[in-house]
């Protein structure tokens, strides 16, 4: 039997605003065979997307494929009409994409969505296409597969979603599936078991399917064979055992190395003893909505936090989605009111809001988000958003601060010429530099980062754990360190905090993190953690009986 | 053109639609209150007066048989004995005492309060005569009884939301600021009269859409027609249009107690410099006639023929600005879209002003409001004045010193006196040089510039017909409803 | 779900109650600064002082304005709206009429308009940046440059003077038959939808656009859903509370805004009896239009901001 | 993630670009600036002065855009009326926009009392008919220049108010603004850099079609003695003037309407096709 998909020689050319073309895909060959996973690994704007859509025939608009073909079930997708192609998108190519969250209408409900491939191409009657998607439902490992569909998008969790919308896109029994990073957005728990519904669906329908991803270890666990894509070009191509242990490319072995994170070593001056610490927090209890007669909040979404941390030292916060770490930067810097509890800076108490803090204060303790897109406007220079922190707490102005400017920019390894550009100018790791080196610029002594690294490539975010670690070494800053991804936590810090459903369940060094855990959940956690092995996952599955509750939530 | 042959014989029956130029909800069926065309349409209409103004000027008796007096103070009048009230109620003198009284008193609001104010005393005699007197002589009361104020209404009316009167129609319909309608009354106390057998009168404020209603046969009479839409109108079949020159002006007042106006020289000086000539063939296409800074009509008995027309001279205005000492001053003229053409007019003098250096800032303020709040109050500014029927209205409401519309607020005890004196001579010849000095005073003196008489235009659908010119304005003197009739 | 709606209507209504006082008093004070008042301006030029104090008096105007003005919120309250100062009639029988032609004709345009509207913005949205979307685009601003008076005598001309088609006039008094009733209203009706069509379409379009950029509408697109589909199921239904408050703030136009249309077609509504009051100064009149105006724009945006609610399951099930 | 990705495809300051459509609109404003400023020594004749004693005279040698209703010379007419037009159009509308988005963006910001008090406010403002708002004006402050350009800035800043409001609410809840506020900036300057550059690009939309509206309200507040005073006319009152010609299609009116369309159309060809820098900011 030949191969399900043969892409060959695609070009794919994108116009761009001024007018130009260029060539975003430049040249791919790929086959996959019959019930064959090939996964797509590389960094961001590499073109894995581009390529998965276009086994749908589908480019985005603005980009077109100007050469080769795409062959799907031995048909060229690209010399088809716009009929044909209409008929083979969802029946015999599905697509399963990067955030559930946003490829479900939200007016819509979520089973009509799910069978509306059945309807479109009129494949079933509608009562037995239901019957169909409750049945995948239940494979998938939903919970309530019989009522489920009912719901509206809003009203299920990120995973879920997930699963809904492969559910979706296999409601046709599709010959090919093709997944987009499905799993990034999630976190660690529930990604396992998105990835083990995935896995088990196809192994038993016998699938062919294209996996695009940036993780490796993700892809370890799931994929048969893997291409490796870098500027639109195809850099190394075999076998997932093979590319995972032992890569030929020196692109793929800079992914793998990036992916086994360099353990943090502790600060070199260990200071003993009962020094003030810089941030101490007690009994912290903040949360959202309107505030009730006994000063609570509606919704509590912190519960009693208190934590101590030493000049110079790290602090990570881990913990699944919503468990409240945004919500501890937040409160610590001053822009959620606490309902109950102090934090102190320095031994002195910090007002609740930004409002009624000193300048000194505010410039003391700086916080970076984690989406580095919405957290720099769009529309300011990198120089005017780094230079205005250091107009507005030092006063620096004119030739000195342009100096400045450039010093920042050197301090995150960016070049100088970077200053006159915007933020939609620069790529994810740029910006979340500039992000990082805005919160320097007011020269701090405490960095609140929330999840500064996930929305980054493994190779980009490992540089960036790299520099932090580093500056901290330099600078003698102080960080707390939000994330959901423990590799990074272990990268950067000295103690870990986990969160669960907004209280803290358990404080330890990070170098115990893995013997050491003692809540059932935090064992949980850091278990979840995807190991770069192709064994790992089904391993895990025979080690525990049952998937996990928590992630069905 | 007016003067349509008259020969053709009238037809019965038929209705048509008649539109004015302006309606609002303060529309009344009050004859006291009349302010509007639509007020005056209706009410000629719906009621009769005691006497009625015809074409020439003369007098004819309506409800009155006999109107007669020896000193022009005590008056006889004598009823015609066969008219009733729509409500089937005969017309007596109570009636006529009631709706004659009743302008007397402020509360009321009539418009011709001060008019009334001359008739001292009201006296029953029997059922069909009566006395009234005067508290000085005027020979003018019959032509003063054919204003459409003096309506006759049945004794004791308070409820004007319908008309009970003694008119050719019937009020159907009144509905304030948007139509009324009428229906033929058949025991209308003139032979056969009136012709149709029902009537509806609308307004269309806006021009152009009156003239389309007309043209698209939706009306069968558009009164008011602009001047400078007679372009359309011209030669359109189907279409005629009737003309009046009656007593209708706009003229430009310069109050003589206020500066600049005070200044001797500098009314002279706006005399020369308005060009009549270009406002009479400009702005009013050539419907109307110039005039000579005085308010008597040439069509009336009384005009005085003598009495030139000031020709446009910017070099003797200049010299008499010069000599006012206000040459080269900015002095401000206010007009607004209340008068006739003002705004137009306001536009030729400050053209003809900047050409001989002197500047007028002219300024254009809201209609709402003009006659309340710039009318005869600002030092100069625009006016309009209605056809009056007889000289001794005008002087007494435009020029004596005590005249409650005193637009330029000019005051002349001889003025005073001639008016008196006229008023109450029965002398036609007397009458007639009196006025004729009056007039000339007038237009030497007073600060109020009337550069042309402004024609009416009524424009008609040419199956209506039996439409004639009246002295007291358009649409036959608003009386058209009962003359009119439909020919196929 | 009702409770959160009831819950929005109630506080809507609240709202309403207080900005309605705001425009009350606003109206008010605005009538006072005006010069003359009624008496004056109903006896015009023959408005003597003794004539303007005597009608004053007879129509009980010597009280102050303040107290009258309170005297009218009074009995607004048990529902009376007072007697018009021009003519002592009720203010009640003055407006009602009127009050049905003008919601007849503003429900017969935006009958018109709004599918019109609707389709011109969805389809120029579809083929964003075709020749079509400019075109639309273009014909939009046009539409709006073009002077309302000058549409409407444009219309006028050519239908009831040329073609003799329909009448000139909007006389909606005898009206006999759906044929006749469509003759009547056709052209203020065409020429107040070309008024409030404009935003319409632009808005629409607005916003269309922005949900066809969805990674659902995406979605769609490769579930193999035709661009018919998509644009109907998809991108339409979210689209929708953006589009619905375009309309809205379009409609509330119909009501106090038509003045021209009213005049040129001789269309007895209210709009023309809120300027004749005004230019009467009647007080009573004057307040009733105000309030009329003002309900009617809060309503139809609390119409707006309930189809939004039910449109949004995300907010109809909080 | 897509946001990073068309980030590449963007390098380059090819953003100033401008295509052709958008230099026709600019070009046809700049033409009607130049002839704004320039009309007093452009017109061949006093705009009040009666040249012809025939009315709604055709194009002539004599008469480029024919006459008026008076006889008097329509390019003279037209040319000085761009001033007012022009002028007070653009005037009105940068003033109603620029109080209406700062009252937007500080009530988006500020929120809370501020904002529901001021909206309630602006709401009401909004029902007044502008019609009686104009009358007031008038007889409160009489008639200028000033009054008039300030009468429609009030009128139309309400509706600008609403528009920037809802775009700068959403623009708010962006982290970079939270950033600005735990850096401890305060109100102004948040609106100044963080806010207003990111709706400018529907702001500029608003702005266009507001401008349309006040062209044709210029006409209708002239007729209540607001702001233009005869012998000048601005374009709307052209129209209006003249409309009795439109019948027979005499250049008195046709003209003025095609110089108002023209610029109303330029304005929103220009600002729909700004360069994307200033554009899109928002997008
Ligand atoms: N509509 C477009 N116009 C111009 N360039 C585009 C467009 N869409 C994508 N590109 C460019 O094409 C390249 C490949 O994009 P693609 O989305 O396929 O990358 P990717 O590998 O999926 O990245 P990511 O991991 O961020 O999802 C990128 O450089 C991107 O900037
Ligand atoms: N503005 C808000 N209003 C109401 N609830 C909120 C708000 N922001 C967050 N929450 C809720 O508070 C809880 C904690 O949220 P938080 O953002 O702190 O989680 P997190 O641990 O940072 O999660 P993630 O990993 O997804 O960022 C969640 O249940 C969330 O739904
Ligand atoms: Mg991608
Ligand atoms: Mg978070």
């Amino acid at each position: 039997m030949g191969n399900v998909v043969e892409i060959r020689d695609l070009h794919v050319s994108a116009r761009t605003d001024s007018g130009r073309t260029v060539e975003i895909i430049k040249g791919v060959d790929l086959n996959v065979g019959a019930g064959e996973m090939v996964a797509l690994i590389g960094e961001s704007g590499s073109g894995k997307t581009t390529i998965a859509l276009t086994l749908l025939g589908h480019t985005r608009t603005g980009c077109s494929i100007r050469k080769g073909s795409v062959r799907v079930a031995g048909r060229d997708v690209v010399a088809m009409s716009g009929a044909e192609r209409r008929r083979l998108r969802g029946r015999q190519v599905a697509y399963v994409p990067q955030s559930a969250a946003a490829a479900f209408n939200p007016s819509q409900t979520i089973m009509d969505q799910v069978v509306e491939v059945a309807k479109i191409h009129q494949l079933m009657p509608m009562e037995e296409a239901r019957q169909k998607a409750i049945g995948l439902f239940r494979a998938l490992a939903l919970p309530d597969p019989e009522t489920i569909g009912l719901r509206y998008p809003h009203q299920v969790s990120g995973g879920q979603l997930q699963r809904l919308a492969a559910a979706m896109a296999l409601i046709a029994d599709p010959e090919v599936m093709v997944f987009d990073e499905p799993t990034t957005a999630l976190d660690v728990t529930t990604q396992i078991e998105v990835l083990r519904a995935f896995k088990s669906v196809m192994r038993e329908r016998g699938m062919a399917g294209v996996y695009v991803s940036h993780d490796l270890a993700v892809v370890a666990q799931i994929a048969d064979r893997i291409v490796v894509l870098k500027g639109g070009e195809v850099q190394e191509e075999g076998a997932t055992e093979q590319i995972v242990t032992a890569p030929k490319h020196g692109y793929t072995r800079a992914l793998i190395d990036a992916f086994h994170p360099r353990p943090h070593e502790a600060a070199a001056t260990e200071r003993p003893g009962p020094e003030t610490p810089v941030l101490e927090v007690t009994n912290l209890t903040a949360g959202y909505g309107a505030i009730g007669r006994d000063g609570r909040p509606e919704y509590l979404a912190l519960k009693d936090v208190s934590f101590r941390l030493e000049r110079g030292r790290s602090l990570g916060v881990i913990g699944e989605s919503g468990s409240g770490k945004s919500t501890l930067a937040r409160a610590i810097a001053g822009l959620l009111p606490p309902a109950i509890g102090q934090i102190r800076m320095d031994g002195v108490e910090l007002g609740r809001r930004t409002k009624d803090r000193s300048k000194e204060d505010l410039r003391k303790l700086q916080i970076v988000f984690q989406l580095a897109d919405t957290a720099l406007n769009p529309n300011r220079s990198v120089g005017a958003i780094l230079s205005r922190p250091l107009t507005f707490y030092h006063g620096t102005r004119g030739r000195e601060c342009e100096a400045e400017v450039d010093r920042l920019l050197d301090m995150v390894r960016l070049p100088k010429a970077l200053k006159h550009r915007l933020p939609p100018e620069l790529s994810g790791g740029q910006k979340q530099r500039v992000n990082f080196a805005r919160a320097l610029a007011a020269r701090p002594e405490l960095i609140l980062c929330d999840e500064i690294t996930s929305a980054l490539d493994t190779v980009v975010a490992a540089a960036i754990l790299d520099l932090l670690d580093e500056l901290q070494r330099e600078l003698g800053l102080t960080y707390v360190f939000v994330s959901h991804d423990l590799s990074t936590v272990e990268a950067v810090c000295d103690r870990v905090l986990v969160m669960y459903q907004g209280e803290k369940v358990e404080e330890m060094p990070t170098s115990r993190m893995k013997s050491g855990a003692e809540h059932p959940y935090s064992k949980l956690l850091i278990a979840s953690v995807p190991q770069l092995d192709t064994g790992w996952l089904d391993g895990l599955d025979r080690e525990r009986a049952s998937p996990g509750a928590e992630a069905g939530r | 053109r007016a003067t349509r042959a008259f020969a053709e014989t009238p037809k019965s029956g038929g209705s048509i639609t008649a539109a004015g130029w302006s309606a609002s909800t303060a529309d009344t069926l009050d004859p006291a209150k009349g302010s509007l065309s639509t007020d005056y349409v209706r009410a000629c209409a719906f009621y009769n007066r005691l006497t009625f103004l015809e074409e020439g000027g003369d007098v004819r008796m309506e409800l009155a048989d006999k109107l007669e007096t020896q000193d022009a103070k005590t008056w006889t009048l004598t009823l015609r004995p066969d008219v009733t009230f729509h409500d089937g109620k005969t017309l007596t003198t109570d009636d006529v005492i009631y709706s004659l009284q009743r302008h007397k008193d402020p509360a009321v609001g009539s418009k011709v309060n001060a008019m009334a104010k001359q008739m001292e005393s009201f006296k029953k005699v029997d059922d069909k005569v009566m006395e009234i007197v005067l508290s000085a002589p005027n020979a003018d009361l019959p032509i003063i009884l054919a204003l459409h104020h003096f309506m006759i209404i049945a004794d004791g009316t308070t409820d004007f939301s319908t008309a009970n009167g003694t008119g050719a129609f019937k009020c159907e319909v009144f509905e304030p600021g948007v139509r009324s309608v009428g229906v033929k009354n058949e025991n209308y106390w003139k032979d056969q009269l009136p012709y149709l057998d029902s009537f509806e009168f609308i307004a269309i404020s806006d021009e152009p859409a009156r003239i389309n209603a007309l043209l698209s046969g939706d009306i069968a009479l558009a009164a008011a027609i602009n001047p400078r839409s007679m372009r359309r109108l011209d030669g359109v079949d189907g279409v005629s249009l009737s003309q009046t020159t009656s007593g209708n002006y706009t003229d430009l007042n310069v109050r003589l107690d206020m500066d600049p106006g005070d200044k001797a020289g500098f009314v002279e000086g706006m005399k020369y410099l308005i060009n009549r000539e270009v406002i009479k063939r400009s702005i009013l296409r050539d419907l109307a006639v110039v005039a000579n800074d005085q308010p008597i009509s040439p069509n009336d008995k009384y005009y005085n023929k003598e009495l030139p027309a000031k020709e446009y001279d910017p070099d003797k205005a200049k010299s008499l600005f010069e000599k006012a000492g206000v040459l080269g001053q900015t002095i401000p003229i206010i007009t607004s879209d209340a008068p006739n053409s003002a705004v137009d007019m306001a536009t030729v003098v400050q053209q003809a002003g900047q050409e001989i250096g002197m500047p007028f800032d002219v300024q254009r303020v809201p209609s709402d409001g003009y006659w309340s709040n710039y009318w005869l109050k600002a030092p100069i500014h625009f006016g309009n004045i209605n056809p009056r029927p007889t000289p001794d209205i005008l002087f007494s409401l435009l020029y004596a010193s005590d005249a409650p519309w005193n637009e330029s607020h000019y005051k002349s005890e001889k003025f005073d006196k001639m008016l008196v004196e006229a008023r109450g001579s029965l002398d036609e010849a007397k009458r007639k040089a009196i006025y004729d000095e009056m007039q000339v005073m007038v237009s030497e003196e007073a600060g109020t510039i009337i550069p042309v008489w402004i024609s009416n235009v009524d424009a008609l659908s040419s199956k209506l017909k039996g439409m004639r010119a009246n002295p007291l304005g358009g649409m036959m003197g608003y009386a058209f409803a009962e003359y009119v009739w439909l020919d196929d | 779900m009702n409770a959160l709606i009831a819950r929005l209507v109630a506080k809507r209504l609240g709202i309403m109650l207080i900005s309605l006082l705001v425009v009350a008093f606003a109206v008010f004070f605005a009538t006072e600064l005006l010069p003359g008042d009624v008496a004056q301006i109903l006896l015009g030029q023959a408005a003597t002082p003794e004539a303007v104090a005597g009608l004053r008096k007879s129509m009980h105007l010597d009280q102050p304005a303040f107290l009258r003005f309170l005297y009218w919120l009074g009995g607004l309250l048990t529902g009376d709206l007072g007697r018009s100062y021009a003519n002592n009639r009720e203010v009640a029988d003055l407006i009602a009429g009127r009050l049905a032609n003008s919601l007849e004709l503003a429900f017969v345009t935006t009958l018109f308009s709004v599918p019109i509207a609707l389709t011109l913005g969805i389809t120029a949205a579809m083929f964003r940046g075709s020749t079509y979307d400019r075109l639309v685009l273009v014909f939009t601003v046009s539409v709006i440059s073009i002077p309302e008076f000058m549409v409407a005598t444009l219309a006028v001309m050519i239908f009831a003077v040329y073609l003799k088609w329909l009448p000139a006039l909007s006389v909606a008094s005898d009206v006999e038959g759906l044929g006749e009733l469509l003759r009547i209203y056709a052209m203020p009706v065409i020429t107040l939808s070309f008024v409030v069509s404009a935003q319409m379409i632009r808005m629409t379009r607005a916003a269309v656009i922005d949900t066809l950029d969805t990674a659902y509408v995406e979605m769609a697109l490769l579930k193999g859903a035709s661009r018919r589909r998509i644009v109907l199921r998809h991108a339409l239904p979210n689209a929708l509370g953006p589009i619905v408050n375009a309309m809205a703030l379009s409609l509330s136009y119909l009501l106090g805004g038509v003045i021209i249309v009213e005049t040129i077609f001789n269309y007895p509504g209210v709009a023309k009896l809120m300027v004749d009051a005004v230019s009467t100064r009647d007080l009573p009149l004057i307040q009733s239009c105000a309030m009329i105006f003002c309900v009617s724009y809060l309503l139809l945006i609390l119409i707006a901001d309930l189809v939004a609610i039910m449109a949004n399951p995300r907010l109809r099930n909080q | 993630m897509t946001m990073t990705t068309t980030a590449s495809a963007r390098k380059g300051r090819f953003g100033w670009h401008m295509n052709a459509v958008g230099i026709i609109g600019a070009a046809i404003i700049l033409f009607w600036m130049v002839v704004a400023i320039a009309a007093p020594w452009i017109s061949p004749y006093p705009v009040g002065q009666i040249v012809d004693f025939d009315y709604y005279g055709p194009m002539s040698a004599q008469f480029w855009l024919g006459t008026d209703y008076l006889g008097r010379d329509m390019l003279s007419r037209v040319l000085m009326g761009a001033r007012y037009t022009v002028g007070i159009s653009l005037a009105a509308v940068a003033i109603a926009c620029f109080v209406g988005v700062t009252l937007g963006m500080i009530a988006a910001v500020v929120g809370g009392w501020f904002d529901a008090i001021l909206s309630r406010f602006l709401d009401a403002l909004n029902s007044l008919p502008s019609l009686m708002f104009g009358l007031v004006v008038v007889a409160a402050v009489g008639s200028s220049m000033t009054v008039l350009v300030l009468t429609i800035a009030v009128l139309y800043a309400p509706g600008s108010y609403r528009f920037a409001r809802a775009l700068a609410v959403n623009v708010n809840a962006m982290d970079f603004v939270t950033v600005a506020r735990a850096r401890g900036e305060g109100t102004i300057y948040t609106i100044r850099e963080e806010i207003f550059p990111n709706i400018i690009g529907p702001v500029l939309a608003d702005f266009g079609l507001r401008f349309v509206f006040i062209v044709l309200l210029l006409s209708g507040l002239s007729f209540l003695g607001l702001g233009v005073q005869p012998p000048n006319a601005d374009w709307g009152a052209l129209v209006r003037e003249n409309i009795g010609g439109l019948s027979f299609g005499a250049p008195a009116v046709i003209m003025p309407s095609i110089a108002i369309a023209s610029l109303t159309i330029s304005v929103n060809m220009l600002i729909d096709n700004l360069p994307r820098r200033i554009r899109d900011r928002s997008e």
